[in-house]
């Protein structure tokens, strides 16, 4: 790993970590909230690509687990990795490589505005929503026994910010591959 | 136009950053300096109404800078320090016509205003760069002239000429020179303020010296030699 | 909450190993997870609170560095106790408030040098299984510290420049230039580690 | 000690940044001017190797920049057009202490030369501070002491008066002057470099002058009069 590598991850964290600062909103049917950091997977997914994406998500799962208070709404700490919303943390880092993959696969900087705007969407949607819930859900369901049907609906509540986030997400990324490309040269 | 502070004052936290201050400004041509940290950059942000008075009030033409803060922001056009942290497009063109683009305009009135205000500060070759990937002086030139397409009555400068060679400082005095505005420029660079009307020094958040260049300039020598 | 920095003091935390200090950051985040009632995470919050708040700091910039926490606790509160009643409502912001102030309290007390000294030597094991550098870990995470107020400051700067140019906010335009300007820092800040070489093998 | 350029030349990607050049460096104060963007900053890099040639070679102190690449980053300390990326510890004090770690020192070493140096810079008092509140002329001052703490033969500032005010430009301008270092300061202030023994001056990635202050300014100012 370049030294320039590692201060994109860093600086990337340090972007999540920031987005963590905007307040989360809990709702009363699911012990988990929603988060602008969720944002961050389809970010650091579609702007420095898969495997730099995953490393600046596992940096601020480090800094959880040392008790720095990074997740929304300033909570951190081991306990939190073990509670109800540890798969949809782990969803993160599986989610972003995997948004990254996509992106890269779908994007490149000769094409269109509109075909980059559709690919970042879809890799957004796949790795940043599919991959996030996938994980997300079936922990949330399985190890704090609230069973699947209850776990499934309840993370529906999710999918209308998570869709406007990966259209965020989408136009940002589309302005940086524009304006400060990073996605093509891969780590 | 008529800029003015009434017992104006400026505190961050518990430090003061501005001491009360009652002052009119109406002359085309005024330049601030002072040592770092005096007060010189927050004096300036009053103008516009990014600083807010802690004390006291900041009247623009006759509007108060609080009570009429969305028509302030569009009588006085303001460049940072470091411009850079100004460009909110990737594209230079982009960025330029964002600033329109937002009053309602139409298209083609657009591309027009934005092609006519780059020809003019002879920057049209710079169109569709990145905004990233400008010099220094190139990026000075596109956020004056991304702010003065919405034709502000007043422009204020923050240290124009930073990082700029000789040529392009030259080129920048002489682009401020020919703007019809009534222009403000903050600048440690003293040549650039040394043709100006007025001179404003500051020092400690005070206003001390006032007045014709030559003599507010030869104060500050004095105060940056202690 | 990552501004909330070494401050300089001779309190018992400040005479603890980052090791221990560590451990009971771990250890409460764990055990006050399993503490559901109100009267038994009161006194453990008075006491990360009192800890926290005579460390020497001046009251101002104490409450200034867990202010933003302290309001997103009170939001998150405000709709346990609508959900879930005043019970589970209470328990939440004593537990996730006792955390932080013990959090910050450790973090005003151990220069991030220690913290990443302690890192490095926690992740030796992985270090010589080969799967990563404990050092460039320990380099990463004072880089994240180090520049999230810096990002802070960036983002105020953008949203200034929206107010001075009279354009709205949107999170587009927030958020691209915002990445923008703090990627195109990666390589200048690179380049500063390696000319003064705290890479080298 | 003596820096020598042997036919190097350095491209990025098809722009020719620097065109071949061969000269040979042993002043102990040498200037660098020139306009924005002439390659003054590619030139110096090169020299602690943050930049590799494209062609030809760099030795400094007969080291080769690209085969003795760690050993030259350890000779020939840079501070940065914009230091405050420089400084990349949270807190003075560290970043100053952390190029000293990683050299392997005991840590009763590293506190008292990260003591001695903040001591000899009159910056004890910023021990403690958050680098990213530090001024602009505190940054530069916390910069140069947290290169020179390790001790390099050859110190190269690029810019290092920017945005700073008459007061601290006096300051760093006497600071350099102490230095045992063999200096290369980059400027577009004139004034810092006009006492130098060489000054060098570039224009399109040339070097087009190469000489006493006194001559080479004075080409310079007619370069950028046209
Ligand atoms: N947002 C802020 N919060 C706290 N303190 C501030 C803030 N802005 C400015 N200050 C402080 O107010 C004082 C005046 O700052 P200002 O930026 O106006 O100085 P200046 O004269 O423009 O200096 P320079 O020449 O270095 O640009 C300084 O001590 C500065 O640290
Ligand atoms: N990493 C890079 N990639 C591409 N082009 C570069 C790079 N670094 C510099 N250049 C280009 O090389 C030329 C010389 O740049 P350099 O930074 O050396 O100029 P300079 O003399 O230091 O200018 P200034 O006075 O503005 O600092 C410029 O045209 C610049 O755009
Ligand atoms: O902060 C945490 O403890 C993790 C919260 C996880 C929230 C998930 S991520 C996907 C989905 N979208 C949201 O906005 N919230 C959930
Ligand atoms: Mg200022
Ligand atoms: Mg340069």
């Amino acid at each position: 790993m370049t030294t320039r590598d590692l201060v994109l991850i860093a600086l990337f964290a340090a972007i999540i970590v920031f987005l963590g600062i905007i307040p989360p909103i809990t709702l009363g049917f699911i012990p988990v909230p929603i988060t602008a950091q969720s944002m961050g997977v389809m970010l650091a997914g579609c702007i420095i690509g898969a495997r730099r994406g995953a490393l600046a998500y596992l940096l601020v799962i480090l800094m959880v687990a040392i008790g720095l208070p990074v997740l929304s709404g300033g909570r951190g700490g081991l306990a939190i990795l073990a509670g109800p919303t540890a798969g949809f943390i782990i969803g993160w880092v599986v989610g972003t490589f995997v948004t990254g993959l996509v992106a890269e696969k779908l994007v490149r900087e000769s094409q269109t505005g509109v075909r980059q705007l559709t690919g970042f969407f879809i890799a957004s949607v796949i790795g940043g929503i599919g991959v996030v819930y996938l994980l997300g859900i079936a922990w949330l369901a399985f190890v704090t026994g609230l069973g699947i049907e209850k776990a499934v609906l309840g993370s529906l509540a999710f999918i209308p910010g998570d869709l406007l986030k990966a259209g965020i997400a989408s136009l940002a990324a589309r302005a940086i591959i524009v304006g400060y490309p990073l996605l093509p040269q891969r780590a | 136009m008529d800029i003015r502070f009434a017992d104006c004052s400026v505190r961050f936290g518990d430090k003061t950053a501005l001491h009360p201050l009652t002052l009119t400004l109406t002359e085309r041509r005024i330049g601030i300096i002072g040592l770092n940290g005096s007060g010189k950059t927050t004096f300036a942000r009053l103008i516009n109404g990014l600083v807010k008075p802690s004390g006291g009030h900041v009247l623009v033409g006759g509007l108060d800078t609080v009570a009429d803060e969305k028509r302030v922001f569009g009588k006085a056009g303001f460049i940072f320090q470091n411009p850079q942290h100004q460009l909110i497009m990737p594209i230079v063109e982009e960025d330029i016509a964002f600033g329109l683009k937002n009053r309602g305009l139409k298209t083609t009135e657009i591309t027009e205003r934005t092609a006519t205000i780059l020809a003019r500060f002879g920057i049209s070759h710079l169109a569709r760069r990145r905004v990233h990937e400008l010099s220094g002086g190139e990026t000075q030139l596109v956020a004056m002239a991304s702010v003065l397409v919405t034709e502000p009555d007043i422009l204020i400068l923050d240290e124009p000429t930073n990082q700029l060679d000789l040529k392009n400082r030259a080129l920048v005095a002489s682009t401020i020179e020919s703007l019809e505005q009534q222009v403000l420029v903050i600048s440690h660079d003293l040549s650039l303020v040394e043709d100006f009307e007025r001179v404003l020094l500051f020092d400690g958040g005070r206003l001390v010296a006032d007045g014709t260049p030559g003599e507010v300039i030869a104060r500050y020598r004095e105060l940056a030699a202690c | 909450m990552l501004k909330s920095l070494y401050v300089e003091g001779r309190t018992p935390l400040h005479a603890m190993s980052v090791r221990t200090k560590l451990v009971m950051l771990m250890a409460a985040s764990i055990v006050l997870f399993f503490v559901t009632s109100p009267l038994a995470l009161l006194p453990v919050f008075i006491l990360c609170a009192a800890t926290y708040f005579t460390l020497g700091l001046p009251l101002r910039e104490a409450f200034g560095r867990v202010g933003w926490v302290l309001f997103a606790i009170l939001i998150l509160a405000l709709a346990t106790l609508y959900f879930d009643g005043a019970r589970q409502a209470a328990a939440m912001a004593l537990r996730i408030g006792a955390v932080v102030f013990l959090a910050s309290a450790i973090t005003a007390t151990t220069a991030i040098s220690a913290f990443m000294d302690e890192i490095t030597i926690l992740l030796q094991p992985f270090e010589r299984a080969g799967i990563l550098r404990a050092a460039d870990v320990g380099l990463a995470l004072a880089l994240v510290i180090r520049f999230v107020p810096e990002i802070l400051d960036r983002y105020a700067n953008i949203r200034e420049a929206h107010r001075a140019r009279g354009l709205p906010m949107r999170p587009l335009t927030l958020f691209a230039p915002l990445i923008i300007q703090t990627l195109k820092d990666a390589d200048t800040i690179a380049m500063a580690i390696d000319a003064r070489g705290f890479r080298r093998q």
